[in-house]
């Protein structure tokens, strides 16, 4: 047990799975190598996650696609649907949107419309979030957009330990998953077993516990989170629950209604815009299921309704951050 | 062909004709819902290339997917429940017309999504690639469809990846209402998938022989691993896009001609008759045969039990959470 | 004032726009017609909804397109980036899939990444929904996807009444806005004017008023909902307000929340599937806002987390329906 | 060309290259933040384009757009204080390196979704002809762009409707860090344009002249009413794909020898001053002018003011409700 950043994390996984099942490939741009007079050269991806791999596997495993979302997305999910366990990487989450028919028409969708006949166990990587400056093209989540597909699994990892875990039960599932992974958190380090384990799909975390209040955060809004909810308690005794449900899709519904029961208030967290999100289907699930216990009203801690913007003080005052968290639990407990 | 490979290759023609012509009547009785598009005309296309294929091969089909997957040798009586929206239908009644699908014949399924099969008969192409497995994968897109982007990028990767997989264009001249001369930029279809890195070739879709040698000559070079090719093959669409569509872009006597002049049916058996290898008696048999088979599927599927409300549940994951 | 029809009554939208502002254009796929032997051949769109369009403008501007969704939408917004007022026709909101990026990418973006350099007053006309038995990929609603983008504005008419209005109001706003016609709703009928008028976008209507319980509906799900509230009031005279949002985006919020403080009870009916759609949207804001006026748990009534099956049998128990909706405003006033 | 001419298009040749040393400095040293990707080695292809355009003419960049939009008129300044993120900058600071936008140009703005411009800027040119504007609209996608689905798409829609559209293919030999022959299945992209059913020519796109006088060809036609071409344009990329790349994938001797041989700028300078019509010192002179401006947008970026919370909401609408 060492050390480790969540990218190297993912790439420990991605080499387990790899020597385990020989049914698994990777395919992407620049996620391999090539040959150059003779000699391997090798990329190992953008961010590095895959890197080695070429290396051990080669190019029939270790697949450098052409520039081309859509054949990608394809290319992964006939191969599934052919029996082999495929990984697809698309650079940034923001650009499943020129794939977005494969992934949400086809992959999610094989499965139920041919009645059950096929599986299509196809795991979609890809990086996700604000905080790098991107921009408005390289910043978003769309993972509240995957979870209302039915058909599709959502992991949103928040830390190195937990992002090794869920993508070795991903590769392992048979269903679509699609994995986000916040490229804020790529270097974030935390210990990391250097065996293989997997974490169930549908069982939430929680990283801190305390009866006042409940707040339910996805991907880095959980690392917010968890500063805010020390801060609370160090500075003015305030004990919040600080549940990361990590699978937006499944959802463990009981670890946060339980939560909710135990505390009667609710604070959501997401950095992705507010409408029709993950912070507004974790409220109205409480709004139905945990109603009676509730003693405030349900505050939600998102961007605004707005696309994410560039500049760093921009972007800054975009994203969410440990203060308004603090804020939303104070009004809650008001 | 020996006389028996003639002989099943009109059984199956002749089949592909005969559901169609059924469906259409039972399609104006009401008894089949969504929106239906028949492959009249077209047959020879896809009988030419499946009568290469066994059931490890791969097709993906298009939203006019019956004559697919006929050819591909699934059942058509529960093909037919399919229609009828039967749960003994082979999506239990799921998919409906435009999403019939048999794994266990390597047909992976009717797509109403124009184009997007390209991509994914890729990944079936890919997956014999990576696993050495000898299968090829086919898949079917239409003269419309050849101007979804998501196509020339199913057909680079092929290229880049070296991979058993043929592109068979269906050119039909329409695009729904569309005629394809307005579509097109370039009406030369093959040369436009020549262009990425690949041998095409243009025959005609209504002649049988001549789609079943071009689909030879493309299926033996992705077994030997010379990587992917493209056939275009133009035959006309008898019926309207779907059921329905009155058709006001085109007169009756236009229809009429086409079924007079490019008929893949008579062409074959004006053929292979020629030859004296095969009779009309013996294709009267089969017609015959198919004939009842059409009565009896109609039959079944109309005493085919109904899905439930359960149903609705069922097979979205295979193990959620 | 006549009875026409929602195909009738967009289509005299389009007439009207046409007529009035020679900026306005079409295009999509089977939208115009050709020439054919020198005499022109009319289409007027799969579901006929732009009819005489071609005939009275000629192809300048009702343009047929190749089936190239991406190259539609690229066309719309490039054109409006110059000063037109493009309308595009996706002839089902599904297949938005194969040109989400030109949607929530390019146009949703391009105000706001440019600093507000620009307008991109771009028209997306699609079908939405089931009813037609038209299977997985051609029957779902995307209208809350498309909600969840800010930078695009989202219009579901319930009538051809508001259809029209809306339609008009579409085309001469200076924002992007993607507008859903319920296919099963073309060939409803209702009082329809035969002169242009508008309908303002963020207002709601409330086609019944009562004081028990505020129903919220969508689409097609709100003639269910009306359906259902005349029945409660007929056979328990329980009073409903019926309120139908019909721009999710932006979305009428006093109306609901002014509603909800005065009934305290909501249920919200959608038929898209429940996973962040706007049954959550509208839960939360109502969870949040509304909190101290609420009596019991908010009650949502969608489609299952499933796609949506093709035969009859398997749609009708998919969709919901007045019975659905009735007995989930009765759990609301138990 | 004309001396004005010669020396009018030196100074933006120059301006490009310096506006991307400059800003690989001041990345360097943090002062720029998120993905950048410098065009330095190919500002013959953005120049020799452009200088053909008017402010009325509209072009659709890429990720790597900082030529495209000086080679467009965009003020230097204005671009420098967007790539630092102040409120003065070309887009407020919103958009940064990847977004940036003048519409008063005709610049309808850096796009970092690859191949993405293409079907924009095919709206830019159906406005000029629904309107009968004389505007021509110029999108600019790379090597590895062209593996991209609605680029052909948008090749198709354009030659349909005989648009008013070039497409300029910049081919770099890389997308990102994988070569082009190993992502492209045919190496002749300007065979892949051309099948779509347009003119294609294939320059060298260090060479100003060849990129010049292959545009004016492209341009007139477009002008004429007579229809979209396309223009593939060969340089090299003289840095890494993004700031920050360490380019482990080739060596630096390799990059060394690039910029060695296959300079435009030596190679423009040779060309004009040898005719005599240009000396080296008319060029000093514009050099040391360029030099100057740059300290001065440098300079200014760094004092200019930031954007504030309050920025983040401005914007998104023109009127929400
Ligand atoms: C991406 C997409 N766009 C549009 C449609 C609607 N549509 C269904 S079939 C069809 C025409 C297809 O023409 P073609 O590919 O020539 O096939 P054909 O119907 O002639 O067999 C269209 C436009 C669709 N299903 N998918
Ligand atoms: C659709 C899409 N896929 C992937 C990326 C990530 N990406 C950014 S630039 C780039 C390489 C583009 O190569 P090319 O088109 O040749 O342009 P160059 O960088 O060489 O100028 C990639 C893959 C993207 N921005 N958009
Ligand atoms: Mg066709
Ligand atoms: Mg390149």
């Amino acid at each position: 047990m060492t050390i480790k950043s969540m990218r190297d994390a993912l790439n420990e996984a991605l080499h387990h799975e790899f020597a385990r099942d020989p049914r698994v490939f990777l395919i992407g741009e620049d996620v391999g190598g090539f040959e150059k007079d003779g000699q391997p050269v090798e990329i190992g991806g953008v961010f590095g996650v895959s890197k080695g791999l070429y290396r051990s596997y080669g190019r029939k495993r270790v697949i450098d696609s052409p520039i081309s979302e859509a054949a990608i997305i394809g290319a992964a999910s006939g191969a599934a649907l052919c029996g082999l366990r495929p990984i697809a990487e698309i650079m940034f989450a923001d650009l499943t949107a020129v794939c977005f028919d494969q992934i949400v028409n086809q992959i999610a969708k094989f499965r139920y419309m041919f009645g059950g006949q096929c599986a299509c166990p196809v795991v979609i990587r890809m990086t996700t979030g604000g905080g790098r400056n991107a921009g408005a093209q390289h910043s978003q989540t769309f993972y509240p957009i995957f979870t209302s597909f039915p058909g599709l699994k959502v992991v949103v990892p928040s830390n190195a330990y937990d992002a090794k875990g869920l993508l070795i039960t991903a590769i392992r599932d048979q269903d679509p998953v699609l994995f986000f992974e916040p490229k804020v958190l790529y270097t974030e380090k935390c210990e990391v077993p250097d065996e293989a384990y997997s974490i169930p799909f549908g069982e939430a975390a929680m990283p801190r516990e305390g009866e006042d209040v409940t707040i339910v955060a996805f991907g880095q809004a959980v690392n917010w989170s968890i500063q805010a909810a020390d801060e609370l308690r160090q500075a003015h005794g305030i004990r919040c629950d600080v549940i990361d449900p990590r699978t937006p899709s499944p959802l463990d519904e009981e670890t946060i209604l339980e939560s909710v029961a135990a505390t009667g208030r609710l604070v959501v967290v997401d950095e992705s815009p507010p409408r029709c999100g993950l912070t507004a289907d974790i409220a109205a699930l409480v709004a139905d299921k945990a109603f009676r216990y509730l003693k405030a009203p349900i505050k939600a801690v998102t961007a605004p309704h707005t696309p994410v913007p560039q500049a760093r003080e921009l972007e800054r005052a975009y994203l969410p951050n440990p203060r308004r968290i603090i804020a939303a639990v104070e009004e809650v407990l008001r | 062909m020996t006389r028996d490979q003639l002989l099943c290759a009109y059984r199956r023609l002749r089949l592909l004709r005969e559901f169609e012509e059924r469906t259409r009547i039972e399609f104006q009785t009401g008894q089949i819902a969504g929106f239906t598009h028949l492959y009249a005309g077209m047959e020879a296309i896809a009988v030419g290339v499946c009568e290469h294929l066994t059931d490890e091969d791969k097709i993906i089909s298009t939203h006019r997917g019956h004559g697919h997957c006929l050819a591909k040798g699934c059942d058509p009586v529960a093909m037919m429940k399919e229609l009828w929206g039967s749960s003994e239908g082979l999506c239990g009644g799921k998919g409906g017309t435009m999403h019939i699908a048999d794994f266990s014949r390597g047909m992976l399924g009717a797509n109403a999504v124009v184009g997007a099969g390209a991509p994914i008969a890729v990944g079936a192409a890919l997956a014999a690639s990576i696993t050495g497995a000898s299968w090829v994968a086919v898949s079917f897109v239409g003269d419309g469809g050849t101007n979804i982007g998501s196509v020339y990028e199913a057909m680079n990767m092929a290229v880049v990846l070296r991979l058993p997989k043929i592109f068979v264009i269906e050119d039909n001249g329409w695009g729904e209402m569309t005629p394809i001369g307005n579509a097109a930029g370039n009406r030369d279809l093959a040369a436009r998938a020549a262009a990425m890195g690949m041998p095409a070739v243009s025959v005609d879709g209504t002649d049988f022989f001549a789609v079943h040698t071009a689909a030879g000559v493309a299926i033996s070079r992705a077994r030997r691993g010379e990587g992917p090719s493209t056939i275009v093959a133009s035959a006309p669409r008898f019926y309207g896009h779907h059921e329905g569509d009155p058709q006001l872009y085109r007169s009756r006597e236009e229809v009429a001609e086409l079924r007079r002049k490019d008929d893949c049916l008579p062409r074959f058996i004006e053929r292979v008759t020629a030859t004296g290898d095969v009779t009309m008696e013996d294709l009267g048999i089969i017609d015959a045969d198919i004939a009842r088979l059409m009565d009896s599927a109609v039959e079944q599927s109309k005493a085919a039990p109904r899905p439930t409300a359960d149903d609705v549940l069922q097979h979205v994951y295979i193990r959620y959470r």
